[in-house]
């Protein structure tokens, strides 16, 4: 735990004095890269973040949208990436913790949860095997007894993620406008620490994010307890209910340093503390370290002496812990005493504000040639090469994953994992879909080409169910911003993603910035992933099964852009070549003309393209619904390609329709007058995957098979090596 | 060679917390009519039959093995190995 | 009718049980927390999913101890209709209520999906308005999902009709498929699926109405409908 | 009075099937370096601390609260009480 030299100068002359022990483990905690923000906070502000749904409102740990009639919908993200990397089954429990806490915060129920997960090549390395499997079991230890859904998410496997891991998990809530805690302190309101006890556990746990995996802190260990989380929760719940929150705030990175310092500048106050009277697990801790203990499943909640009872009552029949450690001051400052003698006194500014940097930038050497491409090897057998590509892990089905996840708890989930993405119904009778997306593979190449992709990956999942998105999370990951190359990518995908949000008007509503995240062989690919809530007004678009002669249509151009994509990288094991680039005035088209056909009810199912391109798209609606197609490779829309190319590129802002042959005519005279790029390609039938060019047999797979394939490839993978 | 009966007991490190233990102790044993137990922890057991020359061999195999194929976590967990004559 | 939804500490299918109970099929639920008794007046008893006490030691077994399963032995006696799902089955079973112990899965993962059902009882306050071998589209949701008795027992179980639901293909291992069983009366009866996720056809992609006849037994039972 | 440490192990009774532990042998051990194993059965075990007059009334009173409490399930599995000084 220290401050670089520089910072430790700065905090001497901000408060004009040489700052205690405790003052200094305090201020590294909350000044770390993990809770301050301090490389990435300038440039973030370039987000639009506001909209005509956002909710804003002082400490607020999540985002808010007001999805009408009086309702509100929250949404967070975060990433546990350094504790995942060494105790993947705990550090990814204790990530849908955090986060479900954060939705928690604003006073909403967490009523969904999404994961992102990345680790290295799972079919050569065990220990990326190890992290992946017990990242999978802690996210649905953690998830499933909590009794929140885990809908949705995306698992991917790239050699830069080599004995590490990314751990992303993304969380919705939903309550009441009125419900929303309006974070305010009234001068002698008590401040309480609410939920399990404080221990050594996770010491050290923030700066330990932001340092790189060699300085391995052992202490930083969490223990996840799902049980009293849940109590917690239902607690919270109950209190909000009976309105005896004032202010709330999760204890997350940083502990309890960083939840009083915010809160106290969040609301204006200042905060005296007894570190006395915080609940502990072992009785001899110092005040240092019960100031800076990750100690999971606790809340810091700010109420009343007259309602402090109400709240114990509660508390009691729950039986979790509630200590009133201090009080609300208005003097600005955190005051940390144990009984009489003072430890810490410190203006809340100070420690909530680090000095922000602005670090230096440049374009990485490596780009300027990476999108030469070297001379691919010709394939003989393309069904054959098909299988394998099924059987691959990026592309095998994530049934394996999801089907540990309860995904039908809370009885909302009207469209389940296995689509495009998942669909929520809520209490107003609208429904809610989401999805997260990320492309390392892309983003490697261009940096901000690939996080646009990322945003409209994203967006055309949630379109394909019918919704129009209303709102953005971003979880920015990258290795050291020392190194300007690095920083460079950083700000690249920041302005992409800004230009995307503003271009289709979608905000912003929450984010998370993860950096130093470096692998013993060095920095991870850049790693945005974006999640994007969208919101249907009326019916969702529940996939209709597809059946004999129906057609199949094809929105959007197919492009010579295949650098990053899997064929590329996995069956040509290349990295390199042009990144698909999203013409934001076609996406726009396409993802309006989209969700007007489904509105108007003439498509069956919607599918977006893209990892794995046209082949895999259509496989995958051929495998869901069990059904055969015939696709003529010469018909598709786009620059004239070899067919490889045609069948593998991964241009973005294509879709898959489905629709009965008798809605052919209407949909072409929507698209048409839409001006969109679109071809009748195929049709479903049979038991067969078939391509065809120019009448020439390209692939020929049994459905059946191939299904069998793509559902257990990825199980067999992790169980039997 | 000989058959050994080899147990591993896996268990948090001291000073890591047992949420199982706990909630064991406080909501049921401690509610039941018992009230002398002050503490209770929880591990997980791996009985192994192994055959080997000998017992030194035996117990080395066996944490190789459980190392090896990291079957616990040495950042949170530690391990316990006993032989016994089979 | 009265119907009361029991609340332990972990419980989290509560919630979605009371919805169905009061708003699908427009009964009178009622929560009851586990450190309380249960009313006399109640017509039918339903212990949720979810994972009590987190599922520690072994699901189900320390809520089996909460003071309102004395209640609930003293109701399954008076002949109640009592439901267990899931964890609420679990518990049924912890408690003695119900023949068997569940254990994880052959899998050993949580696992959650559509499968479905075969009734094999059709005669219990949950199962009345079916035809026997009727077929139901269910998800179920569950670590600890292995219905296991001994031979013996299975025998018993057979010769009396307590074996409620049977899954109609191998899914995680249970004796003989089991998915369901009941007391030797009838009136208590365990199940490891959801109905309550199956009821409605917005959420059922498939069909909701057969999973609903379970709700509209109980309201048959107790002479609501008839 | 004493304290004492008494080790409460629960496992599978014979016949009743271990998937988890044939699942460890046969996927990860056997597919490893090592061959030597025949077998490996899980089990849990609970580690409780009391205070009793002596190490006889320790292991009673344990039995007792496995026994009463349902610690293990009669039907599949049973439980082995070892009791050491604290
Ligand atoms: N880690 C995960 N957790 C839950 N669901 C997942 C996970 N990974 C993938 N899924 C689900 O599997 C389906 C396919 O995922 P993905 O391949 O990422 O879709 P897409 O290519 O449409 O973005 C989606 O429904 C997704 O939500
Ligand atoms: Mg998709």
């Amino acid at each position: 735990m220290s401050l670089e030299s520089q910072e430790l100068s700065d905090l001497k002359s901000k408060i004009g004095r040489e700052p205690t022990s405790t003052e200094l483990q305090i201020v590294a905690a909350e000044w770390s890269e993990h809770c301050s923000y301090k490389s990435s906070k300038k440039h973030l502000k370039m987000l639009p973040m506001t909209g005509p749904l956002v909710i804003k409102e002082k400490g607020y740990d999540s985002g808010v949208l007001d999805v009408g009639d009086g309702y509100v919908v929250t949404a967070h993200i975060e990433s546990h990436n350094h504790p995942s990397a060494v105790e993947p089954y705990g550090g990814a429990a204790t990530g849908v913790g955090g986060v479900i806490r954060d939705i928690l915060s604003a006073g909403t129920r967490p009523i969904a949860i999404f994961d992102g997960l990345r680790f290295g090549n799972i079919e050569k390395d065990q220990q990326a095997r190890w992290l992946f499997k017990n990242a999978v079991t802690g996210i649905a230890d953690y998830g499933n007894c909590l009794g929140i859904p885990t809908i949705g998410g995306e698992v991917e496997f790239d050699e830069c993620y080599q004995n590490y891991a990314l751990v992303d998990v993304a969380a919705v809530g939903f309550g009441k406008k009125e419900n929303l805690i309006k974070n305010h302190a009234k001068k002698g309101d008590l401040v309480i620490l609410l939920g399990g006890s404080t221990g050594r556990d996770g010491i050290g746990g923030s700066q330990f994010a932001s340092d790189s995996l060699e300085s391995e802190d052992r202490s930083a260990v969490q223990i996840p307890d799902p049980f009293i989380e849940k109590l917690i929760i239902e607690a919270i719940l109950e209190a909000r209910n009976e309105k005896l929150i004032h202010a709330m705030k999760d204890l997350g990175g940083g502990g309890l340093s960083c939840a009083i310092s915010e809160t106290a500048d969040a609301l204006d106050i200042g905060i005296e503390m007894d570190v006395e009277k915080v609940h502990t697990r072992e009785s001899d801790m110092h005040p240092d370290e019960i100031m800076v203990s990750e100690s999971q499943e606790r809340m810091l909640i700010v109420t009343s002496k007259i309602k402090l009872k109400k709240l114990q009552i509660i508390c009691k029949k729950f039986h979790i812990g509630c200590s009133v450690i201090g009080h609300v001051k208005f003097d600005n400052y955190m005051h940390i005493k144990k009984g009489k003698k003072t430890f810490a006194n410190l203006p809340t500014d100070v420690v909530a504000n680090a000095t922000l940097l602005d670090l230096p930038s440049k374009k990485p050497v490596y780009l300027d040639t990476i999108e030469k491409e070297k001379k691919l090897k010709p394939i003989t057998d393309y069904s054959k090469l098909m299988m394998k590509f099924l059987a691959s892990p990026n592309i095998a089905s994530k049934i394996w994953v999801y089907g540990q996840y309860d995904h039908e708890v809370g009885i909302r989930t009207v469209t389940k994992p296995g689509r495009d993405a998942s669909v929520l119904r809520l209490d107003n009778g609208k429904f809610l879909s989401a999805k997260i997306d990320g492309n390392p593979k892309h983003c490697y190449i261009n940096p901000r080409e690939g996080a646009i992709g990322c945003f409209e990956e994203a967006c055309r999942n949630v379109v394909c169910t019918g919704a129009k998105p209303i709102g953005m999370l971003d979880h920015l990951q990258f290795g050291s911003p020392k190194d300007p190359e690095i920083f460079w990518t950083f700000l690249e995908s920041l302005k992409g993603l800004t230009d995307f949000a503003k271009f289709f008007k979608i905000p912003c509503v929450g984010g998370k910035v993860s950096l130093y995240n470096e692998t013993p062989a060095g920095p991870i690919k850049p790693t945005p992933v974006i999640g994007v809530l969208g919101l249907i007004d009326k019916k969702p678009s529940i996939p209709q099964k597809i059946s004999d002669n129906d057609c199949l249509v094809i929105i959007g151009d197919t492009k010579d852009e295949l650098g990053g994509s899997e064929y590329f990288e996995y069956v040509h094991k290349f990295i390199g070549g042009k990144c698909p680039v999203v013409n934001f005035e076609d996406s726009k088209k396409n993802m309006f003309s989209v969700l007007k056909v489904i509105n108007d009810s003439l498509v069956k199912s919607a599918h977006d393209c893209s990892k794995g391109g046209l082949a895999v798209a259509v496989s995958e609606m051929c495998m869901t619904n069990q059904i055969g197609c015939k696709v003529s490779l010469e018909k598709v829309p786009g620059e004239k390609l070899s067919v490889d190319r045609i069948l593998f590129s991964e241009s973005h802002s294509r879709y898959l329709l489905a629709l009965e042959r008798k809605n052919l005519k209407k949909l072409e005279s929507i698209l048409k007058k839409n001006n969109v790029s679109f071809k009748e390609i195929g049709e479903f039938g049979g038991y067969r995957i078939q391509f065809t060019n120019s009448a020439k047999s390209i692939i020929d797979l049994r459905v059946d098979k191939a299904q069998k394939t793509w559902l257990n490839s990825l199980r067999d993978l992790v169980l039997h090596g | 060679m000989a058959i050994y009966d080899v147990h591993v007991t896996i268990e948090n490190k001291p000073g890591i917390s047992d949420p199982e233990g706990d909630t064991i102790l406080n909501d049921l044993v401690l509610k039941g009519t018992q009230k002398t137990v002050s503490k209770i922890k929880t591990a997980k057991m791996l009985k192994f039959t192994i055959k080997e020359k000998d017992k030194k061999t035996a117990q080395s195999k066996v944490q190789e093995i459980c190392d090896e194929l990291r079957i616990y976590n040495p950042m949170v967990s530690k391990v316990t190995i006993d032989v016994f004559d089979s | 009718m009265k119907v009361g939804v029991v609340v332990f500490p972990g419980s989290n299918c509560d919630r979605d049980m009371y919805h169905v109970l009061s708003d699908v099929f427009d009964l009178d639920a009622q929560y009851y927390w586990h450190e309380k008794g249960l009313p006399k007046n109640i017509d039918a008893v339903v212990l949720p999913g979810g994972f009590s006490y987190g599922d520690r030691l072994r699901a189900g077994v320390i809520a089996a101890h909460s003071p309102i399963i004395k209640d609930v032995q003293k109701m399954a006696k008076q002949g109640i209709p009592i439901l267990g799902v899931c964890n609420g089955f679990q518990i049924l079973v912890e408690a003695g209520l119900l023949p068997g112990v569940l254990l994880k899965n052959e899998s050993l993962n949580f696992m959650c999906e559509w499968t479905n059902l075969i009734v094999e009882n059709n005669t219990t306050p949950f199962t009345n308005q079916f035809k026997l071998h009727d077929k139901i589209p269910i998800p179920i949701a569950n670590g600890e999902g292995r219905y296991y008795v001994d031979d013996d027992t299975l025998k018993e179980l057979k010769k009396k009709n307590q074996i409620v639901f049977r899954y109609s293909e191998v899914v995680n291992g249970s004796t003989d498929r089991i998915a369901g069983v009941c007391n030797e009366d009838g009136n208590v009866v365990g199940m490891m699926p959801h109905p309550e996720r199956a009821v409605e056809s917005e959420i059922n992609p498939i069909d909701n109405k057969p999973s609903s006849l379970i709700f509209e037994s109980l309201l048959t039972k107790t002479g609501v409908h008839n």
